[in-house]
């Protein structure tokens, strides 16, 4: 595996950061939180993203897209979190676009893709139902007949309340998983906006007996394999992001170290600190190579299911880690400033745990890892 | 020890006849009793009934008689806090007055002082916050830069306090301020004024938790009369180091005193959020992470128990209160990182409807857990204290 | 809970430090190693211990004994874990006379006591048969019929090899746990003795068709409650000397800090240090606590076996976990000399390992104390 | 490039021809040619192949063949690595001379010194220790003692030099010796000497972990040629730090290459020893330990393939010898810890029948292990280096 990024992706990169950091810091998502942003978002700025070409990074020229691999995408999310900036990048280009990029040839396929190259639509996908991330442990159902009806609740819907259509996992008469592509308008669809803690969009999303036609399919037999792709990308991606917080955090704390003094000295000199800091240091580099690693696997075309869910376990295991380690250890180093709310290094714990439960955190995924390797 | 059986009877007929039925029920941190000149009184029993102890002295029943106090020796003053307890008394009045300031009058202050300020407090007339820490001086106290300057009769103080816990309700305040700028803890006075004083103004601080009783307070040109200096100049900071002994303690009992008892103990929360197979928590590794977390609490507590039992056994170890500081604090935020796994979604509620008034009210608490381990010192300043004082390491 | 020692008891504490300071110092075990001596532990000191009492604490001072509670065997044990002192003192006048002073009265069990209450006899108990403390999970059989016999392995049987006889946990025909006391002299056992990494008396005794008579039942019904509370208590007198150990390693390790030079200052100056020192002094009062309130609890009469077996769980977590991380410390703190079979610090570590898993680790005693409250 | 095809075709001809049948079979640590005067080699076939490599300067590729060297560019060394892998050679040779010492003489002797000692170290004939480590200078390796002083055409060393891997099998030591009190870094030489010369004496160092290649050496009054100096007097600290970085990154290659290849996955030894239930190991907590061990081990991995690939782009982080020494170091250690947990009673033996020869095996390597975090620059060593040279945290 390369590991390293490529000329082009560096170039994104760049792009991202200049982008990211001029229109959306942590200030315009504080200014979302306080207005209550109607949309959850600055939408002049996703147009601006969509006009770069990020929404359709993933998606084939045919449709509009750029056709590039899953790695241009997250250096896009690694500076998206740096700000902690909001979009629909994560949830409607990465997840559910590789979902309809992946998934059998239909007419509302392309359509969809199209779409969402040109920023025209959002998708969002609805999958949990627990407490705690559980793709499989699902009571959404599809009812048999001629007229599918589908009925359930999810929560902890990324985007939702702004999303165009959602791709929702049930179960079909057979007790097999399905995946069915649904207009937010249909009728049936209720949402219902959830105020979270890190300020982002999320929902919950009642369906009623929605009719369901054979088109709005994802998948047939391969339903479930195509869904742990997705899964296990989405988790790449939330990896990237939360690399990008992580180190903006550590950053900013290691700024801040070298800049506060108490008892006469800055307190960076404190060796207590600094072997925190170090060792801090040290798994945020993990970080980055497990975050690498997929993206690298993925870039290079690797296909093998199994092994790029140990890479995405991996990943979203130790970034969940890292981040919860940095995004603490951020405020008490910080001391009293890092509590306020006036300071923005608090931010980054909110979002912390809401990007660390996202589609798994540490705990579930040390039990997927043990689980993929037979033991 | 016959009088004290004497003592314990009139005091529980006092209490039977003088507490109102209201006051005898359970209370929450909404319903606390602070006093002050713009306090308005949750209910007339409220009134009454604080009127009623402050006029026995009840409310500083240790205080000497002559400054309003109950004039009890301590003996008598455990055997009021027993009967209190056994009756579900309210405790009638709460004030950093009664528990910081008073205390440190009685023992720094001169006789003009306690006459003037002590009365007002058992009483509950005046409120008093707490001018210590600055932006630039937190773990490091003594840096403070307030200054107060000699204007002949008067000082002059100009400067900028943080976290001072409800300086816009409070009418006076407790204040360090810096005399001497060529000495560090030699340069530091304590001084008390009137919030009422020209220049004064505060600002709320909003917490990541949402909002607290916390303030900034500025200080531009006041004027505070030299009679109000309270020891010698430049010697305030022994009376600061003395007050920080007490809040120190009261910040270590976060953790194990739940006071409003609403906090579901994880194992239950697990067993709803996580579900159960074979009668156990689902999740085995969550499972073992609460009975761990439940245990070390356990072993946490017997410490204290011990650590009682030795202070009363003349055994004590030393810096105990660093220690408890530090693992109470550093355990509390653990428990609720645990409890943020557990809940998954349902934890990262902020507000609305999609989140249970249980759920939403966790979120706030784990955030607010946060500060425990700064306030009151930082534990990595207790694990200093420990080194140094316990351990005897070298600076 | 008194929490504190009485006046009696720091009476035997004094008295103890005393003896295995001047008798048992690390030097003696290192020498017992050395000259892979026979006994495994110095007979003459035994002998001294049985004159002051020491093997008869719990026995009733009808058959010999002080009829002392657990409590002021704790404090001899804690002094024992101080200089790492081999003796019987755990395997045979806590545990195996536990067992039997608390077993229904018989002419097997007088004479049993008198003899261990004078020094002439040694018990050890004999249970585990898998890698992990599983005192229940065992092949260990008593056939059914006229003339019972016992078969079975027995490993990590302390003091096996210098025992008189043993307590053995096995199965009968309806498949019910018994206890019975065998003689090591018996016919169809057989005794190999384990050189352990601590330098302490382990064997692996095999059972072969040994015949068992009525009389040497101990408990009946009560069986499971009378070894539940055996083991308990057997684990609160671990706790006890692993807190010996621990508190001795780490002032051990203070006194280098203080006087160990790097860099030309003291390294105990370096904060990194200091914090974990700090620390580790916190997990130690947190131990202490707990080895005082397990025997506190029996000192006072305490007889829920609940209580007490919470209570001997979080002792046994705590001390496991904190010996782990003192013993750990210790050597890492030392440095090179640390490492070196010339300084004694290895021995604790050595000694640390074993008295972890002696009656469960910390991952058994979490897993059991969720079991005890029901989740 | 098409030379370098050429230079392969050559060498794997020649390799085939040369390199014996059981000279390309798997080798254990035991089978290390270290050469010397004493050495006793295990079969002749082992003694030809090492001798058929010097001759042609193999041993040593890069180095010039003035010294008896190969004279390899660095991409025909790496051609003859690939080759000598592809077709199972044994590593000839292997010594502390090859690695440390002949790097160093190539930059910092003389050329009398490159004379004299390169060939033998070629052709395996002398076989040299290290004399860095005392008692008084572990992590402070500056503050070292010994002293050499100049007695006119030679110097006379004193001390005590400790760590000194294989002192008692070597010929010659490298040795870094004070010869200036007054100055820390700037009073340090770099001697060599022979290990029989007068006044040296050496005692093997028994570990917690049993017998070890190290040893105790000691200097009494030996005497040693002025010539034998390399580089300047007092300029020997340069040398010894270019020195110590490769043995940081030789120690932080323990944690995740098994040479032997024989210790046991650690799942595989907890199906083994805690059983299993549905199909997954028995002791869910446990499992998960394993699960996360294991992919903290393919994050580190990952690591140190990203540093190969930025290295080769040029964009190196810098200080990641400190990084993997201690990171490879502290998760070497937490795997054996983890062992100890899942084998219980079967981790605990320390020889005798009771005990598998892998139960033993393994005691002895978690007993080892703990040293890693101390040799070659401890882990809190590593943490400062980072903190400093990496983050720019102050003194």
């Amino acid at each position: 595996m390369s590991m390293v990024l490529n000329a082009e992706q560096c170039a994104t990169q760049a792009a991202a950061k200049k982008l990211i950091q001029a229109r959306s810091p942590v200030l315009a998502l504080r200014k979302l939180r306080d207005e209550k942003a109607d949309r959850g978002f600055d939408e002049s700025l996703w147009q601006q993203m969509v006009e770069l070409g990020w929404a359709g990074i993933l998606i084939p020229e045919e449709y509009g897209g750029l056709g590039l691999s899953p790695g241009y995408l997250s250096v896009v999310l690694e500076e998206c979190g740096r700000t902690l900036a909001a979009s629909p990048l994560w949830s409607s280009s990465l997840f559910a676009t590789y979902l309809l990029v992946h998934c059998a040839d239909s007419a509302i396929r392309r359509d969809t893709l199209a779409a969402l190259a040109a920023g025209q639509c959002q998708v969002a996908v609805a999958l949990e139902e627990r407490a705690r991330h559980a793709p499989y442990d699902i009571d959404t159902v599809l009812s048999a007949g001629e007229h599918s009806t589908l009925t359930g609740r999810k929560h902890f819907v990324v985007n939702g309340h702004v999303a165009d259509k959602f791709i929702v996992s049930c179960r079909d008469a057979h007790n097999q998983l399905r995946l069915v592509l649904v207009d937010a308008a249909h009728k049936g669809v209720r949402v219902e906006r959830n105020w979270m803690v890190d300020s982002h969009n999320s929902a919950t999303v009642y369906f009623d007996n929605v009719t369901i036609t054979s088109e709005q399919f994802l998948g047939s037999a391969d339903t479930v394999q195509l869904f742990d792709s997705a899964l296990d990308v989405a988790r790449l991606g939330l990896a990237a992001e939360m690399l990008g917080s992580a180190s903006e955090a550590f950053e900013r704390t290691l700024a801040y170290l070298k800049e506060r003094e108490q008892f006469g000295v800055i307190i960076g000199s404190f060796q207590g600190l600094k072997h925190r800091a170090a060792n801090m240091f040290v798994e945020l580099e993990l970080a980055r190579s497990c975050v690498r690693a997929g993206f690298s696997y993925l870039d290079e075309g690797g296909s093998d299911a199994t092994q790029l869910a140990k890479l995405a376990s991996i990943a979203k295991m130790q970034l969940s880690q890292t981040l919860n380690l940095v995004s603490n250890e951020s405020v008490q180093m910080h001391g009293g400033i890092g509590m306020t709310d006036e300071h923005e290094i608090g931010f980054f714990l909110k979002r912390a745990r809401v990007l660390e439960q996202l589609l798994g955190d540490d705990v579930f995924h040390v039990d997927r890892y043990a689980e993929l390797n037979g033991y | 020890m016959e009088n004290l059986e004497h003592f314990r009877r009139d005091t529980a007929a006092w209490l039977e006849q003088n507490c109102p039925a209201s006051m005898r029920t359970p209370m929450s941190e909404a319903d606390t009793i602070w006093g002050g000149r713009r306090f308005e009184y949750p209910s007339e029993d409220a009134r009454l009934w604080k009127e009623r102890m402050a006029e026995r002295g009840w409310t500083a029943p240790t205080w000497p008689k002559a400054y309003g106090g109950g004039g009890l020796s301590s003996a008598e003053a455990a055997v009021l806090k027993q009967e209190m307890r056994r009756l579900n008394c309210r405790v009638p009045l709460f004030s950093f007055g009664l528990g910081m300031l008073g205390p440190a009058l009685l023992e720094f202050g001169n006789e003009a002082q306690k006459q003037q300020h002590l009365p007002h407090i058992v009483n509950g007339d005046i409120r008093w916050c707490q001018g210590y820490s600055e932006p630039g001086a937190g773990s490091d106290l003594a840096g403070l830069q307030t200054s107060a300057v000699d204007a002949g009769d008067h000082f002059v103080v100009n400067g900028h306090k943080v976290w001072t816990s409800y300086a816009d309700k409070s009418d006076w305040i407790f204040c360090l301020v810096r005399t001497d700028k060529n000495h560090k803890q030699g340069g530091i006075s304590f001084l008390l004024f009137d919030m009422e004083s020209a220049g004064v103004s505060t600002r709320p601080i909003q917490l990541i938790s949402g909002a607290s009783p916390f303030c900034e307070t500025f200080f531009d040109n006041v004027k505070v009369p030299k009679a109000n200096l309270v020891g010698e100049l430049n010697q305030g900071w022994t009376i600061a180091k003395r007050l920080l002994q007490h809040e120190r303690a009261m910040i270590s009992e976060i953790g194990f005193a739940d006071p409003s008892g609403q906090a579901a103990p994880l194992a239950q929360l697990a067993r709803e959020y996580l579900g159960e197979s074979h009668g156990r928590i689902a999740d085995r590794v969550l499972r073992a992470d609460i009975a761990r977390h439940e245990m070390k609490t356990q072993a946490f507590m017997a410490t204290l128990q011990r650590a009682s039992a030795e202070a009363k056994a003349g055994q004590s170890v030393g810096a105990t209160s660093s220690m408890f500081k530090y693992y109470g604090t550093e355990n509390n935020k653990a428990k609720f990182e645990l409890m943020m796994k557990i809940a998954g979604h349902h934890g990262l509620g902020w507000e609305g409807p999609g989140f249970s008034e249980r759920d939403l009210t966790s979120t706030r608490r784990w955030l607010r857990s946060k500060g425990n381990s700064i306030e009151g010192g930082t534990s990595e300043v207790q694990l200093n204290v420990i080194a140094k004082q316990v351990l005897g390491l070298p600076d």
